[in-house]
C-alpha cells in the first residue's frame, strides 16, 4: 500500500491540493477565494499533466524524421495544460478587476458583508 | 529523486494549507508566487518544458505581480489589511 | 467534395467568433446592433438548413476540422438534434435581440456597448459549439467562454448589486468548469481519449472488462456536477436569482433562456453519447440526476413563492424548469431524453418571452422592480401583460401551450421506467401546484386596476414584434408537441 | 348571488386585493391601499442570531461534501493506472502518431507546439478567444469612463525616480524581451511557443511599466491600440486556420510548404501563428496590468 501511494504520489498530491483549495473558497474574503480558485485549477493540471509523464522517457522534441515514440513522453496532457493555464489567468484577471470595483463601491473585501450593504443598497460613491 | 519530488510535493501543499490562515493579504500573495514557483520545478521534473516557462512567466510572474498591483491599488498594503477588519 | 449543408456548422461558429471579434472595432452602437442582429439571423438559417438537410438525409454527419482524422484531429457533430436546437437558440437569440435595442441605450454606458454585443456574440458562439462539438477538450474550452462572457454581460449594468452577484457567479462557473476539467483529465487517464466516439468505444470496453470501472462513475459524477453548477441546477443555485434579476432584459432573458441550456445539451450528449443509456442505469446514476431533479422542481418553486420582487420571482422559476430537465434525464430512458429535449426548447421559448414581458412592464411603471407596485401595468401595456399570461400559465401547464406539451412527454415518459412513474407524477402534480401558486397571483396583480396612474408609456414596436412571436411559437409548440416529440426521438437515436 | 359587499364582488370591483390578510388595512373607507406594500406574511428580518446559524450551517454542509468529494477522489485515484507506466492507456496510438508522424506532417520539432496549433488547433483558437474576452472585460471594468481626467499612471512604487530599479530594468529589459521573442520564434524547434514567449514579453511589459510609470509603455501602448493589436492577431490567426479547416475538411490536398526541419522559416502555419499567438498574450497581460493600476480612478 505505501509502495503504491509512493508510486501514485502526483495523483495524490494534485487531489490534496483540489482539496485545500476547495476549502479556501470558504473563506470570505475575496483575494483568499481568488487564490482558493488559482489553486484548484493549478492541482487539476498537475493531475492532467502527470497523466502524460512516462518514466526514463525525454521532453518530446524529437531530433528527426521517423522519431521513435518509445522515447519520449505523451505530449496530449502538456498540450492541454498549456491552454489551461492561461484560462486560470484570465479568469483570475476579471476576478481582480471584479474585486477592484467592489472595493471602490463597498470599501471591504468580505463577500458576504458586501452582499449585505449591496441588497440594502448602500453604495459608497 | 523520488524523494526530492515527494519533498516538493509536501512544500506546495504546505504553501496551499498556510493560505487560510496568513493575516496579512500580501503575505498571502508572496506565499502563492512560492507555491507557483514550486510548481514550475514539478513540471520541469515531469519533462514537460513547455509547462514550466509558461507556469513560471505566468504563475510566480503575471498572477502575483496582479495580485500585487491589485492591493496597492486597495491600498492593502500600508499595513491595515487584517483580512477580518476588511 | 463534402456537401455543401455539411460545411454550415463550422460556418456559423465561425461567423459568431469573427463578428464578436470584430465588434470592439465598431465603435457606435447602432452599426454594432445591426451586426449582431445580421449575424445572429444568418446563423439562424445555417441552423434551419442544416436541421432540414439531417432530416432529409436522415443520418448525423462528422466534420474533420483540419487535415487529421478523428482520434488525432478535432472534430464536429451535427445530427437531426443537434439542428434542432442550434436552430431554437439561435431564434431564441434572434427575437430577444431584436426587441431589446431601447434599453441597451438606457442601462449600459453609452462608451461600452459595442463590448456588451461582442460578449453576446461569444455567447451565441459557445452555444453553437456546444451544440456541434464532438471533442470533450473542445467542450471544456466553450464551457470557460460562455462562463466569462454570460459573467461579463450580467455585469453590463455596473450597478454595486450587479458586480457583487457577478463575482458570485464567476466563482460558481470556475468551480463548475474546474470539477467538469477533473472529470475529463479521470476518464482521459483512464482511457487516453478525448474524441467522443474513441471514448465511448474505450468505455464500453472498459465496462466490459470491468476494470477502472469506479474511476469512471467519479469522472461521471463530475462531469455531472460540474455541468449542474454551471447550470444552476437545485443544490448549486443560489447564485442564479441574483445574476439573472440584475441583469438588463434582454440579457436577463438570454442568460436564462440559452445560456444554461447550452450545458444540459453537452450533458446530453455526454450521457447519450459517451456512456450509453444503459452503462447510467447499470451505475443507478439515473436516479441521482431523478432525485436532484425533482427537488430543484418543489424547492426551488416553494422558493420563488415568497420573492416580491418581479424578476427574481422568474429566476427561481428558471431553477425549477431546470429540476424538469434533470428529473427527465433522470428516467433514463430515451423517451425521457427526448422529454428533456423538448423542455429545454419550451422553457427557452417562455422563459424569454416571460423575461422580455416583466422588462416592458417595468419600464412602462417607472421601473418598480417589486410586484406589488406594479400593480395594473398591464394595463399601460396590454401586450406585454398579455405575454406574461400566457407565459405563466404555459409554465403552469394550461393545455395548448409549449409547457403542458413538456409536462404531458415528461409524464408519458416515465410510464416506462416502472420505478419512478409514482415518484414523476407526484412531482410534476405538485411542482405545477406550486407554480399556479405564485404564478396565477402574479398575473392577476398585473390586471387589477392600477394603484396610481403613471403616464401611459408605448412599449417600443420591435418589442412588440417579438412578443408577439414568442407567443406564437408557444401555442404552436402547444399544439404539435406529438411531431415535434417524434423529429426529437429520431434525432436522439442518430446522436 | 354573492351579497354585494362578499369578498370576491369587492374584488370584482376593483376595491380589495385578495392577498391582504390584514382586514383592518383594507376597510380604510376612502379605499385607497396603504403606502408601503402590506407583506404577505411579517418577514422574519434576519437577526444576527439567525444569520450567523444560517452561516454555521452552510459551512457545516460545504465541509462535508468537501470531505466527501475528497474521499470519491482518493478512490478513484487508488484504481487509476500507475503513475509513469509505459503501457498505460493514455499512451496510445494517438499520441504516439503526434510524436512519430509529427515532423512530416506539420514540420514542428515541438510535438507540443505541432499538437497545439496543427493537430487540435481549434481549441488553441477558442483560448485566444478566452483571453480576449476576458482582456475585453477587464477593459469593460476598469476603462476610464471620462478621458478628459487621464488620471497620472503612478507606478506602483511610490517615488518616481527609484534611480536602482529603473537602471536595473533599463539593462535587463532588452535581455527579456530578447529571450520571450526568442521563445515565441523558436515554439516549433524548442520548447515554448506562443502562449510561453508571450507571457515572458507580457511580464517583461510589466517591469518596465512599473519602472518607468507615465513617461514609459502607457503612452505607446494604451488600452485601446493593445485592444486592436489583439483584434488584429486574432482575425490573422482566424483567416489562417479557417483556411486549413476547410480544406481539410473538403479533402482539397493544399501543401503549404514545411521546410527543412529545424530551421527557423519551418513547419508551414505553426511560427505565423505562434507569433499571432505570443502577440495575443503580451498585449493582453499588458493590458491587465495597465487597467488595474491605472483604470477607473
Amino acid at each position: 500500500m505505501l509502495e503504491h501511494i509512493i508510486n501514485m504520489r502526483f495523483e495524490i498530491a494534485a487531489v490534496f491540493l483540489f482539496a485545500i483549495g476547495f476549502m479556501t473558497l470558504l473563506h470570505p474574503n475575496l483575494i483568499k477565494k481568488i487564490i482558493g480558485i488559482n489553486i484548484m485549477d493549478t492541482s487539476i493540471f498537475l493531475f492532467l499533466a502527470a497523466a502524460g509523464y512516462v518514466d526514463g522517457r525525454t521532453a518530446p522534441i524529437v531530433t528527426g524524421l521517423g522519431a521513435d515514440p518509445s522515447q519520449y513522453i505523451n505530449p496530449v496532457p502538456s498540450g492541454l495544460v498549456l491552454t489551461g493555464i492561461v484560462v486560470s489567468v484570465s479568469t483570475t484577471a476579471f476576478f481582480l478587476a471584479l474585486t477592484i470595483r467592489l472595493y471602490r463601491k463597498y470599501n471591504s473585501l468580505n463577500l458576504d458583508k458586501i452582499l449585505l450593504l449591496a441588497r440594502k443598497g448602500k453604495e459608497k460613491v | 529523486m523520488i524523494l526530492l519530488q515527494c519533498l516538493l510535493l509536501l512544500g506546495l501543499i504546505v504553501c496551499a494549507a498556510s493560505l487560510p490562515f496568513i493575516k496579512r493579504l500580501l503575505t498571502t500573495a508572496i506565499v502563492f508566487m512560492a507555491y507557483s514557483s514550486i510548481m514550475a520545478i514539478l513540471w520541469v521534473m515531469l519533462e514537460s518544458p513547455d509547462l514550466a516557462i509558461t507556469e513560471a512567466a505566468v504563475g510566480a510572474g503575471v498572477t502575483t505581480v496582479l495580485f500585487i498591483t491589485t492591493l496597492s491599488r486597495i491600498r492593502e498594503l500600508k499595513g491595515v489589511d487584517d483580512d477580518d477588519r476588511t | 467534395m463534402l456537401p455543401f449543408y455539411q460545411n454550415l456548422p463550422f460556418f456559423s461558429i465561425m461567423l459568431a467568433m469573427l463578428v464578436s471579434i470584430v465588434c470592439p472595432l465598431v465603435k457606435r452602437t447602432r452599426p454594432c446592433y445591426n451586426l449582431t442582429v445580421l449575424a445572429t439571423a444568418m446563423l439562424f438559417i445555417f441552423s434551419v438548413i442544416v436541421a432540414i438537410c439531417t432530416g432529409l438525409q436522415g443520418e448525423s454527419f462528422t466534420y474533420q476540422l483540419g487535415h487529421f482524422p478523428a482520434p488525432w484531429g478535432n472534430e464536429l457533430r451535427a445530427g437531426v438534434l443537434e439542428g434542432i436546437m442550434a436552430a431554437c437558440f439561435t431564434g431564441v437569440m434572434l427575437l430577444s435581440l431584436t426587441g431589446g435595442h431601447q434599453d441597451f441605450e438606457s442601462d449600459i454606458e453609452n462608451g461600452k456597448q459595442n463590448l456588451y454585443f461582442l460578449m453576446i456574440n461569444l455567447l451565441s458562439a459557445s452555444l453553437l459549439a456546444q451544440v456541434y462539438t464532438n471533442d470533450m477538450f473542445t467542450g471544456y474550452v466553450f464551457l470557460e467562454i460562455s462562463g466569462i462572457a454570460a459573467c461579463a454581460v450580467v455585469m453590463a449594468t455596473q450597478t454595486g448589486l450587479a458586480i457583487a452577484c457577478t463575482i458570485r457567479y464567476m466563482i460558481f462557473n470556475s468551480l463548475g468548469s474546474g470539477l467538469f476539467l477533473l472529470g475529463v483529465a479521470i476518464l482521459y487517464r483512464c482511457t487516453g481519449q478525448l474524441l467522443m466516439e474513441p471514448l465511448h468505444n474505450a468505455v464500453m470496453l472498459l465496462s466490459a472488462q470491468g476494470s477502472m470501472v469506479w474511476p469512471m462513475i467519479v469522472s461521471l459524477g463530475l462531469m455531472t456536477v460540474g455541468l449542474a453548477a454551471k447550470s444552476g441546477q437545485f443544490p448549486f443555485h443560489s447564485w442564479l436569482p441574483g445574476a439573472h434579476s440584475n441583469a438588463t432584459t434582454t440579457s436577463s432573458a438570454i442568460l436564462s433562456g440559452l445560456v444554461l441550456k447550452g450545458y444540459i445539451i453537452f450533458e446530453i450528449k455526454i450521457i447519450v453519447r459517451v456512456f450509453s443509456l444503459e452503462l447510467l442505469r447499470q451505475w443507478h446514476l439515473t436516479d441521482i440526476l431523478f432525485l436532484f431533479g425533482v427537488g430543484g422542481m418543489i424547492i426551488a418553486s416553494l422558493r420563488a413563492r415568497k420573492e416580491e420582487q418581479a424578476k427574481r420571482m422568474i429566476a427561481f422559476s428558471t431553477v425549477a424548469q431546470i429540476g424538469y430537465i434533470y428529473a427527465a434525464l433522470g428516467l433514463g430512458t430515451k423517451l425521457g431524453i427526448a422529454a428533456a429535449c423538448f423542455q429545454v426548447i419550451a422553457h427557452a421559448f417562455t422563459k424569454t418571452m416571460l423575461f422580455a414581458s416583466v422588462g416592458t412592464l417595468i419600464d412602462v411603471s417607472g421601473h418598480e422592480k417589486r410586484l406589488h407596485y406594479l400593480r395594473g401595468s398591464a394595463r399601460r401595456a396590454p401586450l406585454a401583460g398579455a405575454a406574461f399570461t400566457l407565459g405563466g400559465l404555459s409554465l403552469c401547464g394550461l393545455p395548448l401551450l409549449a409547457g403542458f406539451g413538456a409536462k404531458y412527454l415528461i409524464a408519458n415518459a416515465s410510464f416506462y421506467n416502472r420505478y419512478l412513474t409514482v415518484a414523476m407524477l407526484l412531482a410534476l402534480a405538485f411542482s405545477s401546484l406550486l407554480n399556479a401558486l405564485y404564478y396565477l397571483p402574479a398575473i392577476i396583480n398585473f390586471w387589477m386596476p392600477p394603484l396610481e396612474d403613471y403616464p401611459v408609456v408605448r412599449s417600443d414596436r420591435s418589442r412588440r414584434f417579438s412578443l408577439i412571436a414568442f407567443m406564437i411559437v408557444n401555442v404552436a409548440l402547444g399544439v404539435w408537441f406529438v411531431p415535434i416529440m417524434n423529429l426529437l426521438l429520431h434525432g436522439i437515436e442518430l446522436l | 348571488m354573492t351579497e354585494p359587499n362578499g369578498r370576491f364582488s369587492q374584488w370584482l370591483r376593483g376595491e380589495t386585493d385578495l392577498f391582504d390578510e390584514a382586514r383592518s388595512l383594507i376597510l380604510n373607507q376612502d379605499g385607497v391601499p396603504p403606502a408601503d406594500p402590506p407583506k404577505k406574511k411579517p418577514k422574519r428580518r434576519k437577526t444576527g442570531a439567525m444569520l450567523h446559524r444560517r452561516y454555521t450551517m452552510f459551512h457545516i454542509l460545504f465541509v462535508t461534501s468537501c470531505i466527501l468529494l475528497l474521499a470519491l477522489l482518493l478512490s478513484a485515484v487508488m484504481d487509476l493506472p500507475t503513475f509513469g507506466d509505459p503501457y498505460a492507456p493514455s499512451s496510445n496510438e494517438v499520441s504516439d502518431r503526434y510524436v512519430a508522424d509529427g515532423l512530416e506532417e506539420t514540420g514542428a520539432l515541438n510535438a507540443v507546439a505541432g499538437m497545439i496549433l496543427d493537430y487540435r488547433a481549434f481549441d488553441t483558437f477558442g483560448e485566444s478567444t478566452v483571453l480576449f474576452a476576458a482582456a475585453i472585460s477587464v477593459l469593460f471594468l476598469l476603462q476610464h469612463r471620462t478621458d478628459s481626467h487621464r488620471h497620472a499612471f503612478a507606478p506602483v512604487t511610490t517615488n518616481e525616480n527609484d534611480l536602482i530599479l529603473q537602471t536595473a530594468v533599463r539593462i535587463s529589459f532588452p535581455f527579456i524581451l530578447m529571450f520571450g521573442s526568442y521563445v515565441v520564434l523558436n515554439g516549433h524547434l524548442s520548447p515554448g511557443g506562443g502562449f510561453s514567449g508571450g507571457a515572458v514579453l507580457g511580464a517583461g511589459l510589466i517591469l518596465y511599466g512599473a519602472a518607468f510609470g507615465r513617461e514609459g509603455l502607457s503612452e505607446k501602448l494604451p488600452p485601446e491600440r493593445t485592444s486592436r493589436i489583439t483584434v488584429i492577431c486574432l482575425l490573422i490567426y482566424a483567416a489562417l486556420k479557417c483556411f486549413s479547416f476547410f480544406t481539410g475538411a473538403n479533402h482539397m490536398a493544399i501543401e503549404i510548404p514545411k521546410g527543412i526541419p529545424g530551421a527557423i522559416l519551418s513547419s508551414g502555419f505553426i511560427l505565423p501563428l505562434n507569433i499571432c499567438v505570443g502577440i495575443i498574450v503580451a498585449c493582453t497581460i499588458f493590458n491587465f496590468f495597465l487597467l488595474i493600476t491605472e483604470g477607473d480612478d
